[in-house]
């Protein structure tokens, strides 16, 4: 399968001339495709058909969440109603102020926090809001010298990536024996400086931190604050809850635990949560149930303002919200538990070691002698999609498999014949995998030293 | 109902799955100590599909009826039908980020494609796959010039006139970075360049204007902007979108060495404020751009075949290092602009443009002919919306229009903001007249 | 513009075109003679997409917005999300009837299935892929039982109650085979099976009833009437819909030789009538059966592979001999069926028809309640449905309550009929207050 | 490729009990799949990747106009003011009559007739109302001894079909050598006896009846009336009407001509238009615009009755106008003329003799010593679609191809690759066709001998 891009099918130059405008305010022209409908139609059905989504089978991304995303969510989020302008006045978004009041309501109880924003746009916006927040708080209580986030080691790159963005620096946590948190550790890294603690929990292992109330006192005593990281909160819903553990900050991904579809790289959004202290620091606007009954965006007392030029991905939060309604408690449970069962269930199917556990909603294989890469790039010919490769680095060739509750045991058992199949192929037929789909293996080293960008770089020798 | 309904599993399932792992219940196996396991309810009650789309149609239902003529950054054109049904085919929407390009290549392609569309209206040799939004990219942006500027330097200037949530947004991006952030005020309309000229030193790491303006006029001294910031070794970035980058000067040609802005223009609409942050820069700045890049490369039989590139500048590789936190982007968003650019194909795109101008200029013009009215209040040439004087306080007129089912911006005591596209423009005349009576 | 927007073709591309052709222009490729050359115009204005959908979209919006208690043979149900998700997927909707099976496996899947699901519904051996709706189906059953009978006969038997448009069909269908339709009485709702039994002979091809009835009622004599039917050789054709078979009296059990009805209770909804024709009928008859007919077989390769059959039967192999004219039906509409069932489950479909049952019930009592209202009229068990005696003039009533805004059918002097499903049963309270004041 | 059944993916057994019916009334048990609705997006979307629609690519299937669907019309079909039921009172549904008698009007002038109905649910329906209003015509007139219909020996079987059910025998008119009506032989048909002639123009081979006057006078002095099969008139849209060539009633396919999607077998949509002779005999109801601009629904005077259960397929209908409203009469002008420039262009490339000429918006071409129906099966291989095959008779090996409008040069191209590849190989590869699609070339003999058309006749030995 190959599709030619749209400009290979014919660009036409429009020459920008006769406008309203005098000519020193516009461009020379345009050059740009100009397909026909039926032509766009048919290069983008084609494309579809060369791409892998949830609906094409198991997709056991270790730490994405690629769970079933319900159709109905769409059609409420293409609803005429949710078309409206962010500068309308409050009395006239009425719905869409009560639909963002009750998720934030929701997603409060969910965390056990005291008050959620739903303006981050995405998970790592979240965090760049939580540890904003943090930050504020901070030097509101004259503490602008803590200058230390601490990461633990197996965390995710976003989680250093903030904390820099933020302006901290980052302090890293090597992980203990059993792949938790070492206390000992972080007693260590913990301190005057220490802003905050980010964490994973379960961790990036699928391992809950037993310690997580020694670990909040460890860091509240220094001062610091704990962040806690939604990526994996697929694991814990209606079962255990991140306010009641001791962190102080959170975020949500619903693009991993609240279905939402993640569109091949968003959007998403990522709301954050916060313990009471905190909830004068968040961004702006919150939205309030007046005394009247009606809805108002305010702005609270210490807002940090904005990380989003308005409320975040608004058609996205609609999603959540109208799962969350679907689901109800008993789903939401449910959901969890199924994710955790899945995973329990395929690791022992799976011919890989598997040295952590008692994992709950992924677990970390390693691959051993095989390159962990390879062995992905193998189960793309066995009909699969491979989990997450390489990563955390504190597993040897880490195949790191969420298989997430919306599969079955016919997606399961299809997903642990193509680990055994995989397991049981030489060097020879990993490296040169995948053979059986629309491309081969792809060229990393030529596409990053030999940029081609737009089609406009293209003169390529490739067979197009 | 009493789980999820989007597990296949049946009861004989779970007890099977049960048996192979060795668990009596789904709960033992959680590894959770009971003083923080959670024995309460979030009190969320489920519903069936019905009832929850009834439930949350009835919550927008409340949202008022109104014909918009808001703009001011976040804009609506008419969306073609195929934009919804091509996008929302499932390989497309239900995807994850191409970290395996051998089964991603479609979405790959129209990233590709994208980044190509915004690389042709810019002139710039590199666009990004998306930022969140305007105001994101805007704060990207002065990071990135932070990072490529060979000698520190510690303030951003941006116009007076930029709306202040994007001026928030930014401020608390450049805020890790120690940068502070000055504006430069505007005169009538766009930016004041003698002015600027003076605040401008060589701390200045960049400088920003938008073409047409937050109050919807076209900037006409880009390239002299441009040397204002270039001669203090700042950057110049661009402020604009996709549809007006159709038919104003290619920022290429007058000097800016970013642009960002919101694509939303094209796919979405205005969405609540939800948007596209649109990212492109000079390809001398690669391998410090922030997000995601989608690169031609070939496979293993010699095809040609695409694949996310350079994520070595990305968190999850290089975590605190990284150019950017940014993981999770718009992409779905960049798909669906890219599809209703190749609907609009170029002629469409500088048909609607030219419209853009002609409207507002019409509307004005309609407007000014009321008495106590006088539009544009700014002598510059306007893309799709412009300010109104009136001489009834503006809250109050923009009250009365409301009641008509109309909406439009307060942005002074006496100044209200228009903003007509080819999605509001078939209700020009009643909203004429309602304005007729409103002022 | 100037012509489609739906052809790929530039200027260029049009040149060159006719230069291999060897024309000078289009409009020489046409081999029309003079004398009927077409020179005028249609008077039909070319619109954009957005003109032409707001055009169309403005004519619908003149439809009053009622909430609808109607039902008699077209039933609304709710419709869940992934029914036009999934059906809406180019590749089945703008494909052709399945005539090369190897590249149109999935269609031919989908349409075995729903054959499956009739089958089972039925219990009957053979089901088509459908045919356009009730009154066709019936009509083509009535031919069917001409052709399979042993001896002629001319006459079609139907119950009095049946709706004026199916007989109508009827009768189109059955002319050209010189075939009568004759009524049989009803006795309080469901057929008078004593006149039934003076009123069918040898002549009589088709004995037709209805489960439930075009009133609501469920038919307790089914196999009573397939009894008198069989006696004098003519078949026994049962009215119904997979709702209400999920249900009732499996129609194999009663001794029905076809099934007809409309299938479109799943999958669609009422949509001003359009159908979805169910067919099924005795394993027998399979090489009379009128349409469609999916089988399963092998390919080259010893895979499973599901194909057209017995084409044979087809207008487009045997012409004048065909079993109907028949080619394109309602296939879409039958796979949207089987998607909705699929989601259903059989414990969705039979909760689904139980609550068929009680919420006319309900209703019919509370009505029952309102002074000078009797509910229901039929001393029966009801599906969906019911008839209310009321004595004020019905039609007095219904225009009153169409004035509140909800619409019920007027069936006689002081009958209404009222429809009550999952689609309306949220508005049930008001509907009763507004009965409670128009009554 | 291959999916297994829902019903191999687990079936339940539902007991009915314990419902609020008498046990006497209800049935004992249901047995069907559960799958939940993860299984069911999975299921049919990879059933949908199994087939080949209009976006897929070429489509170029003789007499069936496979054309590109315009999206938008879905969306308008879509709009919750469409779905209305029946038996609402005339005032209530005055947007549902406005477009109807809108259509009904469109639809006249295009075809030049004088009074049309909306209500046959497919072409097939269309030509069996068109035929029923003929015979009622010639009873109301006295003329009930005429009981032939007379059809071309290459006309669609359809025609002939309909023709035998309405009650008519039928006779066969042998084309002439120029693949034409042949006047002398329509003379010698045509009679006392003879009720209509049925015409398809272009006919089959997509050659003009250049005669069709003469024709008309033949059967007209004949005291018969003229019928036209409106399969072919994507070729003639504003250059020539129906109507002005003689005829008397029509039907036209609003799922070819007028861009509706075909369903994979429906549904479509089947108008008639009739001349004003005949309008008295039109179906019930016709929708009339009254005196003081409402719409009503009423019935003519002399009815044929119904030939549906309503007033056909109400949502095809929305879609037909809507690509009217889209295209005008230039659009609709420009389609047809690009559909006869892609004919007869395509025409130039394929390797294999087209007998006859000149077409317009199709081309029969002979396979001559190769088999049509392998040649089609090859062409599977060479990732298009084929043409119809083996029809009309009158072509040895034909194959009936159609590209229509909707193809640019680029898929001309890649039909006419296809025909020479299939042109150039040999009987065995023909043979063995096809070899790269998801099935391989189906066993029809064992289908049709041993039936199984329900998943309950499965018990097979296939691998599946």
């Amino acid at each position: 399968a190959h599709e030619p891009l749209l400009s290979e099918k014919g660009e036409t130059t429009v020459a920008v001339e006769d406008t309203p405008l005098p000519e020193e305010l516009t461009r020379d022209s345009v050059t740009l495709p100009s397909p026909s409908e039926p032509e766009i139609a048919e290069h983008y059905v084609r494309l579809s058909q060369m791409n892998y989504g949830v609906d094409t089978g198991p997709y056991p991304l270790g730490s994405c969440t690629m769970k079933y995303n319900p159709r109905f969510t769409e059609d409420v989020a293409a609803h005429p109603d949710a078309a409206v302008h962010p500068d309308r006045s409050d009395e006239s978004v009425q719905g869409t102020l009560a639909l963002l009041h009750a998720l934030q309501d929701s997603l409060a109880r969910i965390g056990g926090m005291d008050a959620v924003t739903l303006q981050p746009p995405a998970g790592a916006a979240g965090e760049f809001a939580g540890i904003a927040i943090a930050k504020a708080y901070h030097e509101a209580n004259g503490e602008g010298q803590r200058h230390e986030v601490v990461v633990p080691d197996s965390a995710h790159g976003t989680n250093f990536a903030t904390a820099a963005m933020a302006g901290y620096d980052v302090v890293s946590l090597p992980s203990g024996e059993d792949g938790r948190v070492d206390l000992d550790a972080l007693e260590a890294a913990v301190g005057e400086e220490t802003a905050a603690l980010m964490l994973t929990n379960p961790n990036t292992l699928g391992l809950f931190e037993r310690d997580i109330e020694a670990v909040a006192d460890v860091v509240h005593d220094s001062g610091g604050l704990l962040y806690y990281d939604g990526a994996n909160l697929n694991a814990l819903l209606g079962r255990a809850r991140p306010g009641d553990m001791g962190f102080d900050v959170m975020h949500f991904n619903v693009h991993k635990t609240f279905a939402t579809p993640h569109g091949g790289g968003g959007p998403g959004a990522g709301p954050v949560g916060v313990t009471a202290d905190l909830a004068d620091f968040l961004p702006s606007p919150q939205v309030r149930e007046g005394e009247d009954g009606d809805y108002e965006r305010v702005t609270p007392a210490n807002s940090i303002g904005k990380v989003h030029g308005q409320l975040g991905n608004w058609l996205v939060l609609v999603k959540a919200y109208a799962y969350l309604l679907r689901l109800g408690d008993a789903g939401l449970r449910d959901a969890s538990g199924k994710a955790v069962l899945n995973a329990n269930y395929l690791a022992e199917q799976v011919p890989y070691d598997v040295p952590y556990g008692p994992f709950h909603h992924e677990f970390v294989a390693s691959a051993g002698e095989q390159d962990a890469a390879d062995v992905a790039k193998r189960m793309l010919d066995y009909a699969v999609h491979p989990p997450t490769t390489k990563w955390p680095e504190t597993v040897e060739e880490a195949l790191m498999t969420e298989p997430t509750e919306a599969e079955g045991l016919r997606g399961l058992d299809q997903l642990a014949a193509a680990f055994e199949r995989a397991a049981a192929d030489d060097d020879a037929a990993l490296a040169n995998a995948p053979e059986k789909t629309a491309a081969r293996r792809i060229d990393q080293t030529s596409a990053a030293r030999d940029l081609r960008l737009s089609w406009h770089a293209l003169d390529d020798d490739s067979d197009a | 109902m009493s789980g999820t309904p989007y597990a296949p599993h049946t009861d004989a399932d779970v007890e099977a799955m049960l048996d192979v792992v060795g668990a009596d219940s789904i709960d033992d196996l959680f590894d959770i100590p009971e003083s923080v396991w959670f024995d309460g309810a979030f009190g969320i009650d489920e519903h069936t599909e019905r009832e929850a789309r009834r439930e949350v149609e009835g919550t927008l239902a409340r949202n008022a009826d109104l014909t918009e003529f808001l703009g001011r950054g976040h804009y609506a054109h008419y969306v073609p039908s195929v934009v919804d049904d091509l996008s929302g085919r499932s390989e497309f929407l239900t995807s994850y980020t191409q970290y395996q390009p051998e089964v991603t290549q479609g979405f790959l392609q129209a990233l590709f494609e994208y980044q190509s569309l915004l690389v042709e209206l810019t002139g710039l040799g590199v666009a990004n796959c998306s930022m969140y939004d305007a105001a994101t990219a805007l704060g990207e942006a002065a990071l990135l010039a932070a990072r490529v500027r060979e000698t520190t330097g510690d303030t951003v200037v941006v116009p007076d006139g930029l709306r202040a949530e994007r001026e928030s947004v930014l401020r608390n991006y450049v805020a890790g970075a120690d940068l502070d952030v000055e504006s430069v005020p505007m005169a009538d309309g766009t930016l004041d360049v003698p002015a600027l000229r003076e605040l401008v030193d060589d701390d200045t790491v960049l400088v920003y204007a938008e073409s047409p303006t937050t109050r919807g006029a076209i900037e006409a001294s880009l390239a002299e902007i441009a040397d204002v910031a270039h001669e203090h070794d700042a950057l110049f970035c661009l402020g604009s979108d996709p549809v007006a980058l159709s038919l104003l000067q290619r920022p290429a040609d007058v000097g800016a060495d970013v642009v960002v802005g919101d694509a939303s223009v094209l796919g979405l609409g205005t969405a609540y404020g939800m948007g596209l942050g649109l990212f492109a820069c000079r390809e001398a700045y690669v391998r410090q751009v922030p997000g995601r890049l989608v690169g031609a490369s070939t496979d293993a039989a010699g095809k040609r075949a695409y694949t996310l590139t350079l994520q070595t500048r990305e968190q999850h590789i290089r975590r605190e290092r990284a150019t950017s936190n940014i993981c999770t982007n718009q992409a779905w968003l960049a798909l669906r602009a890219a599809i209703h650019a190749a609907w609009l194909g170029p002629d469409g795109l500088v048909d609607l443009a030219e419209r853009m101008v002609e409207l507002p200029r019409d509307l004005a013009s309609r407007l000014d002919a009321i008495t106590g009215v006088r539009a544009p209040v700014h002598d510059r040439h306007h893309f799709r919306e412009f300010v109104a004087h009136t001489d009834q306080p503006a809250g109050a007129v923009a009250e009365a229009l409301e009641a008509e089912g109309f909406a439009v911006h307060v942005v002074g005591g006496h100044e209200v903001q228009v903003c007509v596209t080819d999605a509001n423009d078939a209700h020009v005349e009643e909203f004429v007249a309602a304005f007729e009576e409103a002022a």
